[in-house]
């Protein structure tokens, strides 16, 4: 961490140091898909604000609400908006919030390297394809042509953001196949869809982008997900907003939680960049800086 | 003589003089003080079973104990139609401990008899201590190791062998509770008094005839009761299975497709984390106390029979 | 006028020294026990007297660290020969034990173990056999109608017999004992004493003990021991009463030991 | 007289101690395939994570980049998590020792705790887990912090340290507590002054072999829900933290391969630390041990 | 003429039995123990000689299910009275074990031990008290120089007279000896005898031995026991001359035991 301050101006430094008023505590928890970003912002800001301890778990959208709801973080990353149920429970905790989109994220679906027969979807297939019907599905049902064997189905795991989105936004709320392998660890999924051969998978662009070469991406409607479909809106309906939920007694009664706040909406967009989502427009971000005013 | 008379006195009167009262109390004391500290195991043992148990109780007020019993499908995680049978879970860890039992056993008593009856004193010297580093090793290494080794060096032997599957991480159990079969049934068959030994041998017997006709038998109970310790380690483990067995409840006796076992149910629930309140929620306490009851059996067993393994002599 | 058959030697020991780690426990012991007598050997705690007597079957080989020079002959054969199977000298020297040391197995398996796990698996000849021994041993009446009982279930005196026949069982050559009646009372001692003195007519015996009174009431010829060193052996009556050491004589008197 | 056949068993003899020296080798073989393994894994941990060993590795913050991850707060908030598993654990277990080994009636309740003890080692530590997080994290409201985590622990080592003291206590040859006893000494005196200073070496082995397994332990805090992405040094007892084997979790759960590498090398770390705690045992019990 | 003091009395045993669990280990005993003089007890193994003796001192309540019925005197009061405190007894009459036991701990701190726990804690005092003990044991000028040493450093029979010192420091009346020899060598069991003879000017002391040549050699008054029983009590030299009971007169001539 120190060798980076250097690099930095030494007024950057010196305001840095102004606006860390004494040590303290932040905690944050929640979307596994939303982490990378906050893993990034944290590791930059505490390099420069020692005093600041911010804490961030992984315990998915869901499991991050409910830690939130419980009183016991500040913040709270999601990959999808918060449910009604979860307002309903927070309202009934007494705890008031503010939602901050800080970027994008594109669902990508990917098969095996050694799949030579996917190569486009359309949403309708997909449907077809991830809704139990109480079969072991087949390649073969969804294309005559495709092989008669059995596919394997890995999915986020039910307390992720993404699993929400899919089966709200793309099945349409019926059940996922029953036999697909749930994941909230990303990693496990990347792992088997790259080890065989029948492998189906969805999940965050970030993790596609990093395993790149050792999986294939499937088309939706003729749109590969990329950085410029997604930010342009072309790779519909699988791209989606990130969220970070913020209490606002938090950020009004603890002025490093203002601080760090600040300093993650203004980094969050060329953080998303790095670690491989999508910006969203500039408009989006000075939204959330004037909220995040307001609360002061 | 007249100093020593003296003194003779002084070390009688100098103790009379300091029979203290506070060193009384201390007496009185401490075994009160040693009790309460003896207590806190219990409270523990209570401590778990209240939480499991109250939890346990909410869940069954959604779920019924026939489904949960009897049930073959675990799919809590239906919008519309989620179902608790708790078979594929279990069925998932008794693959698991079974080819860990597999593996273990028989390396573990052939181990332990080689140590106990054939090695000299100071081979035991080296290799007991290397077996108690491979019983230190913490689980997560060994379930990094049989993600990242030896998943991918039987998917060379069994090509269909998905990168989630209950061989690997079985195998690798199979490793973890080895040290504790190989060291426990030592010591069982170590405390066979020499004198059977030295009698057996007196008569002419091998090493072998020594080790199977008279130590074995008279260290039985001991060494299945290490057996049954280790089979609950083995259904208690969790780190080797989350990493290596995949997340795929299943009722059937595939060893080679993705399994999930209670305890990575518990820990994919906790670190995804169902909604507080939850019937998803209360599941990892259903569990977590199925879990309890099994190994408490378990436990009791292997008690039982090293007891009457002890009475023996 | 009866002729007296001069009794063969069993066992000769020549310059024997034996070594547990650094300790020398035997010195340059020469010693040569006859067929079909009791020798009785006799000596303070420490002396060797065990450690001897374990050096005949090779038992003493069990210790960790034990360095054998010397020879001992078996009927003219050298057991401490590299080639030389132990477990062949082993049922042909049997050995009972200080302390009883029944298997944990009933009486008839007790006795049974010496000839089945030397090959002998028909019944009837197992039968013969176990009967035959614990007759040998003056136990059968004890536990004739409870061969199938736990042998953990009797006394001590009946145990020490117990392990007696149990040795019968594969008809060695020579018994080595260790102090066989020391944790037994006084009414199994005597049984056991009579029961050497029977066993002496089939028998080579070798007896350790720590009782002089016991070496001189049944053995032969006794040797005395002493820092692992073999200071006399003679006819037991003569040793007794005439001892040529002073050595022997301070000891068997009681003045030290 | 003669029921037996010597010829014949003297003939068999031979098989018989070929049989013997076969079967040793098999047995000598499967030691040496256990032995083997070990090796093996330890070989792979280090071949895979030395490349990312440096003194960066221990003095950096974790990162979002891989060359970067380091695993300071991990190790510091491990050693933290020791200090207060040692004290809680050596204070309670040994004196539950003491009390089943010095004072306890032979009673039912007395079995009944003896009993309980031993259950508990048998207990899975992600039970112990589902304790704390009702008890600690919850109830007492200590968050995830780092006494949380500690009494966990503590409660899942107890069982370790207290039949490691009474070994240590039974060990005590029973002539020196008589001996002062003869003197006069009251019991606790003599606990006090006699055996516990003769069991130190076996009290002291146990405690290092319920701090390592603490160390090691992972699926607790997994269900305790200790972060990850943690960028301080924990202050105090109530400070959140991370631990060596959760990072090490979150590492081999990443998706970029090279964090497998960040992964080893955490791996290796831990275990150097174990092994460090475990030569700490070793030369205890060499120290002491030519005492009796 | 010279007028010999009667010696008085610093034990009287009045029908005492002791129980372990169902087992009668001692059955009505009646013994009187005399100041300043060695009583010896003798009898075979299992006779209950320790456990008499450990009576004495109340020791052997520290075995579990043990029942002791009626009196044991010391100095007129009954030490099996319930208000007793047995610290208090135990302070008064030491007892030195059959395998020398000193603390792990230095030469010092054992001999100081004693005056510590009863709470004296003046360093010069204490140092007084050690030499002077050690000194009365005979054992100070072997380790005078090396007073900070570990006491395992010693041979057996320096740390057998080393627990003597330890039990001399608070300065009893009366010493209890539980075969303190036997586990010694010639040499140092004379030393331990020599040193028996010079304390029995200052102390009672009462011996158990195996050896009867040892109580023949140092005791005043010996007393033999069997199955729990006492069967004769006399003065040395006429129990071992002329024993008034047959099974005294088989045991001490070896028949037995
Ligand atoms: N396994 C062993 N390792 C090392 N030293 C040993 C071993 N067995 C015996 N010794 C030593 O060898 C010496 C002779 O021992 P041995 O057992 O032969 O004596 P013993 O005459 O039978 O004595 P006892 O009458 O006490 O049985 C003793 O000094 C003993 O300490
Ligand atoms: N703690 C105990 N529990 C049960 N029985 C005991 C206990 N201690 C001794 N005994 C029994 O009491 C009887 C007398 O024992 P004691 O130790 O007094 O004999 P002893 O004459 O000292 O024998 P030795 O010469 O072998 O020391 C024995 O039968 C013994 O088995
Ligand atoms: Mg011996
Ligand atoms: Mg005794
Ligand atoms: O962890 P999630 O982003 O999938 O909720």
């Amino acid at each position: 961490g120190q060798g980076d301050g250097k690099s930095k101006s030494s007024e950057a430094e010196q305001t840095a140091k102004a606006d860390e008023v004494a040590e303290s505590n932040i905690s944050g928890d929640g979307s596994s898909t939303v982490a990378p970003i906050l893993e990034g912002i944290v590791e930059e800001y505490s390099a420069s604000h020692p005093k600041t301890q911010v804490s961030v778990g992984v315990s998915g959208t869901g499991g991050g609400f409910e830690k939130f709801i419980n009183g016991e973080t500040d913040f709270s990353n999601a990959s999808r908006p918060v449910k009604d149920e979860e307002a309903a429970k927070l309202k009934e905790a007494g705890i008031d919030y503010t939602e901050m989109k800080i970027a994008y994220d594109g669902i990508s679906i990917v098969v095996n390297k050694d799949n030579d027969w996917v190569e486009d979807l359309t949403v309708d297939q997909l449907k077809e394809i991830w809704t139990e019907n109480g079969k072991n599905k087949k390649w073969s049902d969804i294309n005559p042509k495709w092989p008669k064997e059995k596919i394997s189905f890995y999915s986020p795991g039910t307390d992720s953001g993404t699993y929400d989105y899919f089966v709200n936004d793309i099945l349409e709320g019926k059940d996922l196949v029953k036999n697909a392998t749930l994941s909230e660890d990303d990693n496990v999924l990347v792992k088997g869809v790259e080890s065989d051969k029948n492998g189906l998978g969805y999940f965050g662009f970030a993790y596609y982008l990093a395993n790149k070469d050792q999986l294939k991406v499937v088309k939706i409607g003729g749109i590969e997900p990329t950085h410029e479909t997604i930010k342009s809106g072309t790779y519909t309906p699988l791209s989606r907003p990130l969220f970070v939920y913020v209490k606002n007694k938090s950020v009004k009664e603890n002025a490093s939680m203002y601080n760090f706040m600040k300093y993650t909406i203004e980094n969050a967009g060329e953080m998303a960049e790095a670690v491989g989502y999508v910006k969203t427009p500039d408009e989006d971000y000075k939204k959330d800086l004037e909220s995040l005013e307001g609360l002061k | 003589m007249a100093t020593k008379k003296l003194e003779e006195k002084t070390v009688q009167e100098l103790i009379e003089q300091s029979q203290n009262q506070s060193s009384q109390l201390t007496e009185k004391l401490m075994p009160k003080l040693l009790f309460i500290a003896a207590l806190v195991s219990v409270l523990t043992t209570i401590g778990i079973i209240l939480t499991l148990v109250v939890e346990t109780g909410e869940f069954f007020t959604r779920v019924s104990v026939w489904e949960y019993l009897f049930g073959k499908e675990w799919f809590p995680f239906s919008s519309t139609d989620p179902t608790y049978g708790i078979w594929p879970l279990l069925m998932g860890t008794l693959k698991v401990t079974g080819i860990a039992i597999i593996v273990a056993a028989p390396l573990g008593l052939a181990i332990a008899i080689y140590l106990s009856e054939y090695a000299s004193d100071k081979i035991r010297q080296v290799i007991k201590p290397i077996l108690e580093i491979l019983a230190g090793i913490p689980t997560i290494v060994y379930g990094f190791f049989a993600l990242t080794f030896v998943t991918p060096l039987l998917q060379h032997i069994v090509p269909s062998l998905k990168i989630f599957n209950a061989l690997s991480p079985g195998i690798v159990i199979g490793i973890m509770i080895l040290p504790m079969i190989a060291s426990l049934s030592e010591d069982a068959m170590s405390q066979v008094p020499n004198s059977l030994r030295e009698g057996a041998l007196a008569l002419g017997s091998t090493r072998l005839e020594v080790a199977l006709k008279v130590v074995l038998p008279a260290a039985l109970s001991g060494i299945l009761s290490s057996v049954v310790l280790a089979v609950s380690r083995a259904i208690g483990e969790t780190m080797i299975v989350s990493l290596a067995g995949g997340s795929t409840p299943k009722f059937d006796m595939q060893v080679t497709d993705s399994i999930q076992t209670m305890t990575a149910y518990i820990v994919q629930v906790a670190s995804g984390d169902a909604g507080y309140g939850t019937t998803i929620y209360y599941s990892i306490y259903a569990i977590g106390f199925t879990l309890f009851f099994f190994t408490f059996l378990m436990n009791i067993a292997a008690q039982f029979l090293s007891k009457r393994f002890r009475e023996g002599y | 006028m009866i002729q007296i058959e001069k009794p063969r030697e069993i066992f000769q020991t020549n310059h024997l020294n034996v070594w547990y780690g650094e300790q020398h426990a035997l010195k340059d012991i020469n010693l040569s026990i006859k067929e079909k007598e009791v020798t009785a050997i006799i000596g303070p705690s420490g002396c060797g007297k065990s450690t001897y007597l374990k050096t005949l079957n090779r038992m003493v080989e069990l210790a960790s660290n034990v360095r054998i020079t010397g020879d001992i002959l078996y009927k003219e054969e050298n057991i401490l020969h590299k080639k030389y199977t132990v477990e062949r000298l082993r049922t042909k020297v049997g050995m009972v034990f200080q302390k009883p040391n029944p298997f944990p197995k009933t009486i008839y398996d007790n006795v049974a173990y010496g000839p089945r796990i030397h090959g002998i698996k028909n019944k009837k000849m197992l039968d013969e056999i176990v009967e035959n021994s614990l007759r040998k041993a003056a136990i059968w009446d004890d536990v004739k109608d409870r061969l199938q009982h736990h042998a953990y279930g009797l006394s001590g005196g009946q145990q020490q017999r117990l392990c007696i026949a149990r040795c019968l069982a594969i008809e060695p050559d020579v018994i080595l004992m260790d102090e066989p009646t020391s944790a037994l009372d006084p009414i199994s001692t005597l049984k056991v004493e009579e029961l050497i003195q029977t066993l002496k007519q089939n028998y080579s015996i070798i007896i350790v003990t720590h009782n002089m009174q016991q070496a001189a009431r049944i053995s032969d010829q006794t040797a005395f021991f002493l820092h692992g060193e073999m200071i006399e052996c003679s006819q037991t009556n003569k040793l007794f009463s005439s001892p040529a050491d002073r050595r022997t004589g301070d000891y068997i008197s009681g003045r030290f030991g | 007289m003669n029921l037996i056949n010597q010829k014949e068993i003297l003939h068999r003899i031979q098989s018989r101690v070929n049989l013997n020296r076969f079967v040793k080798g098999v047995f000598l073989v499967a030691t040496l395939l256990v032995l083997a393994v070990l090796a093996l894994l330890l070989f792979r941990l280090i071949s895979q994570g030395a490349g990312h060993l440096s003194l960066d590795f221990l003095g950096n913050y974790s990162s979002r980049f891989a060359a970067k991850a380091g695993i300071k707060a991990a190790l510091v908030g491990s050693i933290l998590l020791m200090l207060v598993v040692a004290p809680v654990t050596l204070i309670i277990g040994v004196a539950t020792a003491i009390y089943l080994e010095e004072y306890a009636p032979k009673t039912k309740l007395t079995n009944l705790i003896v009993i309980n003890i031993s259950n508990l080692a048998g207990v899975p530590s992600i039970i112990f887990g589902l304790l704390g997080l009702t008890v600690f994290v919850r109830g007492l409201m200590l968050g995830k912090s780092v006494l949380a985590a500690g009494l966990t622990m503590s409660l899942l080592v107890l069982p370790v340290i207290i039949v490691s003291s009474q070994e240590a206590i039974r060990g005590v040859p029973s002539d020196l507590r008589e001996a002062s006893y003869g003197m006069g000494a009251a019991k606790w005196k003599t606990i006090l002054h006699v055996v516990l200073p003769a069991a130190i070496p076996g009290i002291a082995t146990g405690c290092i072999l319920a701090l390592s397994r603490a160390v090691g332990e992972t699926a607790p805090l997994v269900i305790l829900g200790i972060p990850v992405i943690v960028y301080f040094l924990p202050t105090g007892l109530l400070s959140e933290f991370t631990a060596l084997p959760m990072q090490i979790f979150d590492w081999a759960k990443r998706p970029q391969p090279e964090f497998q590498t960040v992964a080893a090398a955490g791996i290796v770390v831990l275990m150097v630390f174990l092994l460090l705690l475990n030569s700490l045992a070793v030369y205890i019990r060499y120290k002491y041990q030519k005492r009796y």
